[in-house]
């Protein structure tokens, strides 16, 4: 702490929202009735009292600049009564009770670079995470992967061509910050860690590495007389939940660490349970700066969705109704040894029935 | 169609030639084209502008992780004064190679529940974080955090006391309480089945000092969805999910629903609604729609639909799912259903709710080991013996279905 | 081996069974077109030819004497061309071409006290195990609680008073040599092994009995100067396994080894998948020699399943149809803490989502 | 209404106080009472008949039994010459009480595939048996023996031989493969996709070996199932379910199809079989039913409730499912979908079928530990390493899902 401090921190958790709201948020608060989707981007929200407020979402790349939230703040100021809200997937929202505003808000959106979209039967904007940009242990950069997704489906974004809404998740290794999604693009390494026995004891707690690891892969060990780790290449699957620990359990490699593509995975209740992405592509190459053999999967997924779910049906509930074969077949994907659960629950996803698709 | 071979390569604003400050990026560059919004675009005409040298170091490191596919950031402990987290410390491994960016720090600040913002306080955000670090602000992290990235150590104090003194405060980081977020509920959805972004706040302040000073053996997460929809993920990623929840009928408003049919259809009724219920409890009778509300499971779907003239019904609430987290070590957990039925009405019940959220978090910190979430303590202690801890009953509704092995203590 | 041996072993296998088919099976042997049931505990089937076969099936205790065996020839002999078969539930099926012989092989089997029954929805014979009478591990007598139980339910295995067919299985210690069924009762410990150090290391080899638990809960140790085995009580679920491997981990106990009772058990592929029972009633005492307390619990079930359940609708897709919670209220049964699984996969039984009855 | 409360107490023909070679068994007289067949009465009239001590001895000890609630068996060793398995052990614990029970031996005979009998064989057998042992069978035991039940060991080898040379063999035990049951299959049930008689009789020919002579990690058990209605439970009782199957479509008899359509409605139709199909593929045209069968998943549901009409198509066969048993240590596994289509119409068929079960077999052999079961050793490896260890290729029949968690080696 270099400077002086005359100020006594004020420990106030998150910032007081109610001078964050609009008016006639505020006025209806928890009074509303239903609400429309007049248009791509775009909401209708009526309320008991019988006022109405439109709300127009654009996405954004998320690593904003001052001068984007800037961008921003003048749009809303000019349309929006100066205030504004973000959403979960790095959307903005700006709010109006006045249907006028709608068209002049796309208008200035669209005009600063933010598409208006993402609200209804289409492709919302990624979730993501740091990436090369910032996180400590990444294998990719999600910024430039989600930036080249999106500039592909940037149609999608802005239209109703699909028959649910699709949310895409993108992480820069296993842990998966980015989070269950219909698609989530998360690295996989595909070798063991590499570690720096000279300096491994100086830098991180031996025995918290040990028991990071999920299959009990690293041993105690010395090298050079002095005290290091093992790991027993056999038992390990190149996980990195030793690297979180340990920057020295160098698990990332510009070739061997690769993509995957999970699809099915759900948050919401509505209609079947949440459900977990499952595996469909994997050892995709890490292809900076545009990725496009990941881009080019994503876009199979998404087409052979888009011919054959039906309204309000996610991408895994279609799965489910036409089943994996049918997935694997419309995909032109290939279902691997490698996809067969081999994890703790493993049996449970058996087929332990005779009930087949031919 | 979905283009799926090549990109579109339509030409947004470039700055990559214009400029005089910034050194060559040619791999960066390829992704200031395309139609999405670019972060290098944005970047580079912050760094044009501000000529701030930490920016220049932190784009050319960045090229040079997409030229050798390798990330060069190693963490490290930086704080604020009387905070063990809060901020997240990068150094270069390569400072070396690229001098200007040897710090990037991020702070984590707490955003307003909702994200909602009004422009006087996200400018003033702009202002300071303007003058203080490198003006690149992400917004926001997948826990919910204003992600400030890129200060470096000696001004962090001070950048955080002059935040601080505009209502902000620092988000959490390590075994710690951490930053929660909440859909936007009652402020704009009819679904909102208790006050999100009031619990929120409420919840997070009186947390306020586990979110600062790490004391648990790992993370803790809150998500507030206002109903099943659950809009914040909370399920798959929070500890403790909040999730709106009603126990009485559906309400339907009969006329707006005779309204709705007429307009979309029976067809579109039977095929949209009905067959997508989960427990196929929805029947047509006489053109109406008839919900047997004792086997709906509350999944929404009809409500989604027929936003128009259905919704949950009066008796509202919140559900509590315990355990939620992704991937690490023993793959992606949801919340289990603790407690389908909370009231939310009042501030004794906010009380009581602060109340269990710590029996529960106490039990997990007595019974974890470290680095264990509380859904795999649960998992490893069986979650009868969480049951116990925390003095609550078994409910039916906490499985799928009673176990269908034997193993089992059983004391008669 | 006492006597003098002339016979030189024929290791034959099965026997031959092309001698035991009744000549219309032989004839239209892979040649059946259809069936239809024109009776309670009769079939019929109609070949490709033709050829019609009619079947009779009546329940036996399965413990037989010669005695009855013979009597149960005569019939065959009688009226049906000296040919009979056993199904997999111990009920014995007489066939003949000629529908008049059917009227007199009911009347026939119920002369000798067999009754006629177990085709369709019904409650067909209950599979068991060997019980007191034979096993060297049982905590009960598995023919004498289904005795018990198939006089309860008489009627309901010679009429068509059930949705679907009830398939019902008693077991005497956990193992469950029964297997799973619609409704399975299964012996249940309640308390650890008590162990004879005296002779343990006398009888068992004590490594393979440590080896065979599940949840490593025995320990080699020395009592008294001798090698023998301790029990973690904190560990030990009561499972029997050891007991299994060796007869001085006594698990069996008068008052402590109780009933428990699974529904919903399903080896069938027919619409759903086969499913593993759950434990929907646990420390039923064991009450020789009518077993009363089962036998209530089994009639709840049959009752509300009865009244309930669709036709084809098995045991468990009722359950499955209705919800468990309604199970527990319309059979008055009560969902403990020990329901709740905590076994190797008891995650994945959790109720990882917001759907909830109330 | 199903009783619930008291027995009925219809007597049937008591044999308890008319004998008087037998001792008093009052619990046991209890269970000659009620209208279903009661093995009580079976055994007293037998022992009353026979006049055997063995019988009287077992019944004391039995009733003895009920009043305690202890069973006194312990197992040991008894065989028959060359062999190490198929009869199984039994002596009284408490032989200084009933020393008329002292030695109680089963043997189990392997029936015929189907359990079929004719009576010449039947009789015969009692007539051995009555001979040399109690007199008391098991028809079947839950594997399928013939379980010939009470024998003194000094004549366990002159009752084999005699019933040895009728044709009959013993079958298994320990840790061998065991005896086998086979459905009625097609002797008379339309529905049978191969023959499962046959097979059954010659896989277990050609395992005799295996049966006799226990060399296994553990027990191995084949059931034979002619379709998915699995009326042998070979999916949870044996390691390696054989069930029929079919691979192209549905054979429908559009006749018989109108004419039961006609007889029982289209409700019935819609509500009983449409209703029903777990893929939902059946739908109505015109008055018709048409299955979508690309999406048929070969339930039998459709085919069991319109049988004059339905049955498996014309391209039969069957699959195989490793890995079923019950609950011993891991809790009960169903077995897994390894081969989804197997041809069985030749021999050769049959050889093809029994070399691959062989192969199974021997990799189990040689990778599991002891009493291991196959569907265990799978498990505990991975059913990866179980495919590249008997060499067959992955498909998604074998799973109801890809892999939701990374923890996996994946090699590029
Ligand atoms: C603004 C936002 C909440 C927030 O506080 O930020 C929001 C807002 C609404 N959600 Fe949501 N959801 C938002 C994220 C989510 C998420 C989380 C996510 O996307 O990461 C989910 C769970 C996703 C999942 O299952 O993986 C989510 C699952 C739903 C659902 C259930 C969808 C389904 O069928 O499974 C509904 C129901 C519906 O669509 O009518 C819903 C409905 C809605 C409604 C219609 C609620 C209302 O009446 O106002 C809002 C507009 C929907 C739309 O965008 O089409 N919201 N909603 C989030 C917008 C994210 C974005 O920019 O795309
Ligand atoms: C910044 C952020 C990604 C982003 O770009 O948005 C992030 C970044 C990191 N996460 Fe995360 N996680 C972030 C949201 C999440 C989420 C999503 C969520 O909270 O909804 C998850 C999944 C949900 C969960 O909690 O499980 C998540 C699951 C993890 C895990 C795995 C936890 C697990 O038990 O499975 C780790 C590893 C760990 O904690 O050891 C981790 C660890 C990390 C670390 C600290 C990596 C490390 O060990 O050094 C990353 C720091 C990166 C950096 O430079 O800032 N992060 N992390 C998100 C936090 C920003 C914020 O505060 O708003
Ligand atoms: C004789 C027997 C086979 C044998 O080789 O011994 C047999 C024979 C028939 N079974 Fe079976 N099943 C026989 C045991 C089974 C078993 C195993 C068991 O009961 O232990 C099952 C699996 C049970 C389970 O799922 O737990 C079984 C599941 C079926 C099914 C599927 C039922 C369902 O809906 O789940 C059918 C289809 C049907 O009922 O039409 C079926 C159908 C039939 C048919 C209709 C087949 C035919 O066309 O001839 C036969 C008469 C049915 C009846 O008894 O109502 N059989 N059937 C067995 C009679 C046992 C008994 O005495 O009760
Ligand atoms: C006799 C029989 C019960 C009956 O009365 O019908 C039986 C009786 C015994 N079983 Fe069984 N099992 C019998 C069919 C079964 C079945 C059903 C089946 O085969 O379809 C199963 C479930 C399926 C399976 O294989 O898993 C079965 C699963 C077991 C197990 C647990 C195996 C597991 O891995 O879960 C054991 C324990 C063991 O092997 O260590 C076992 C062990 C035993 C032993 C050997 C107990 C012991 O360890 O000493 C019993 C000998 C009793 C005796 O005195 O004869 N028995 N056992 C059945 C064999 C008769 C026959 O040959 O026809
Ligand atoms: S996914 Fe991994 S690399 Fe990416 S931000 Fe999260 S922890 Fe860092
Ligand atoms: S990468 Fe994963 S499996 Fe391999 S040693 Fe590290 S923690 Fe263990
Ligand atoms: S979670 Fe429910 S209440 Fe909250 S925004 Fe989503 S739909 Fe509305
Ligand atoms: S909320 Fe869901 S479960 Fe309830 S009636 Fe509507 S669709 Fe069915
Ligand atoms: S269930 Fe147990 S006690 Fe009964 S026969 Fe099988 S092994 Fe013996
Ligand atoms: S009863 Fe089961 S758990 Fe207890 S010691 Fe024996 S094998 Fe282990
Ligand atoms: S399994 Fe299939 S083929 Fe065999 S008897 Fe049962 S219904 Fe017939
Ligand atoms: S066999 Fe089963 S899955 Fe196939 S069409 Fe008939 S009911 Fe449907």
């Amino acid at each position: 702490m270099s400077s002086e401090r005359t100020w006594k921190t004020i420990e106030s958790g998150p910032y007081d929202y109610h001078n964050a709201l609009h008016p006639v948020v505020k006025k209806n608060y928890g009074k509303w009735k239903y609400h429309e989707l007049p248009r791509p981007g775009v909401l209708k929200h009526i309320a008991e009292s019988g006022d109405v407020l439109f709300t127009v979402r654009a996405g954004t790349p998320r690593q904003d600049s001052v001068d984007l939230i800037r961008r921003i703040c003048d749009i809303a100021d000019t349309y929006a009564d100066g205030y504004l809200r973000f959403t979960v997937r790095n959307n903005v929202e700006f709010m109006t009770p006045d249907e006028e505003k709608v068209e002049l808000l796309i208008e200035a959106l669209e005009k600063i670079g933010l598409p208006v979209g993402g609200i209804g039967p289409c492709v919302s904007n990624i979730a993501h995470t740091q990436g090369w940009l910032h996180c400590d242990i990444p294998a990719t950069d999600a910024s430039g992967v989600v930036k080249s997704i999106m500039d592909n489906l940037f149609e999608e974004f802005k239209n109703w061509y699909l028959p649910s809404k699709v949310r895409i998740s993108t992480s820069c290794c296993a842990i998966n910050c980015g989070g269950q999604a219909d698609i989530a693009i998360v690295v996989k390494h595909t070798r063991p860690p590499r570690i720096n026995h000279e300096v491994i004891a100086n830098i991180c707690e031996l025995p918290k590495v040990v028991a990071r690891c999920p299959v009990a892969a690293i041993r105690p060990t010395v090298v050079n007389g002095k005290p290091s780790l093992l790991v027993d290449n056999k038992k390990c699957m190149y996980c990195g939940a030793c690297f979180g620990a340990c920057p020295v359990m160098e698990i990332n490699h510009p070739e061997h660490s690769k993509f995957g593509i999970w699809v099915g995975g759900k948050n919401s209740n509505a209609r079947s349970k949440p459900a977990l992405g499952c595996l469909v592509a994997q050892n995709l190459p890490n292809n900076p700066p545009r990725w496009p053999e990941v881009n080019e999967v994503v876009g199979r997924i998404l087409n052979a969705y888009k011919k054959e779910g039906q309204p309000w049906e996610r991408l895994g509930e279609w799965i489910d109704r036409v089943g994996w074969k049918h997935f694997f077949a419309a995909t032109d994907l290939v279902f691997e040894k490698d996809m067969i659960d081999s994890y703790r629950h493993a049996r449970t996803t058996f087929n332990q029935s005779a009930h087949v698709r031919f | 169609m979905v283009q799926i071979k090549k990109n579109i390569g339509v030409e947004t604003k470039s700055t990559s030639c214009g400029g005089t400050f910034l050194h060559p990026t040619p791999m960066l560059d390829e992704l200031e084209k395309g139609p999405w919004p670019s972060f290098i675009v944005g970047i580079k005409e912050l760094a044009e502008r501000t000529r701030k040298p930490m920016l220049r170091g932190v784009l050319d490191q960045l090229e040079y992780s997409y030229q050798t596919k390798t990330g060069y950031w190693e963490g490290g402990l930086v704080t604020a004064y009387g905070y063990g987290s809060g901020v997240i410390s990068r150094r270069s491994k390569i400072a070396d190679k690229f001098p200007e960016a040897h710090e990037f720090h991020t702070l984590r600040v707490q955003p307003a529940p909702g994200l909602h913002y009004n422009t006087t306080m996200l400018r003033d955000l702009c202002d300071t974080w303007e003058k203080h670090g490198s003006g690149l602000i992400a917004l926001h992290g997948q826990t919910g955090d204003i992600m400030l990235q890129g200060i470096e150590e000696a001004k962090v104090q001070e950048c955080f006391d002059e935040i601080n003194q505009a209502g902000w405060d620092l988000g959490g980081a390590g075994p710690a309480m951490r930053t929660s977020v909440s859909c936007v509920g009652p402020a704009r959805c009819e679904h909102a089945c208790y006050d999100t972004l009031q619990l929120h706040y409420k919840v997070m302040q009186h947390f306020a000092g586990d979110v600062h000073r790490p004391q648990y053996s790992y993370k803790f997460k809150f998500k507030f969805s206002g109903c099943p929809n659950d809009c914040t993920n909370a399920i798959f990623r929070s500890d403790l999910a909040v999730i709106g929840m009603w126990r009485d009928a559906i309400a339907m408003d009969t006329e707006a629903m005779q309204g709705w049919i007429q307009k979309n259809g029976v067809d579109f009724l039977v095929n949209t609604v009905i067959n997508r219920c989960p427990t196929r409890v929805i029947s047509l009778a006489e053109g109406m729609m008839v919900i047997d509300n004792a086997n709906c499971v509350r999944c929404m779907h009809c409500i989604n639909v027929i936003t128009e003239a259905l919704s949950p019904g009066r008796e509202r609430g919140l559900a509590i799912l315990l355990g939620g987290k992704n991937t690490l070590k023993v793959g992606a957990m949801g919340g289990t259903m603790i407690v389908p039925f909370f009231k939310m009405e009042t501030d004794e019940d906010i009380a009581a709710f602060i109340r269990l959220s710590e029996t529960m978090i106490e039990w997990w910190n007595d019974n974890s080991f470290d680095h264990e979430r509380i859904g795999e303590t649960i998992e490893r202690v069986g979650l009868k013996q969480f049951l116990d801890g925390v003095g609550l009953d078994a409910s039916i509704d906490m499985v799928s279905r009673p176990r269908s092995n034997p193993y089992y203590k059983s004391e008669s």
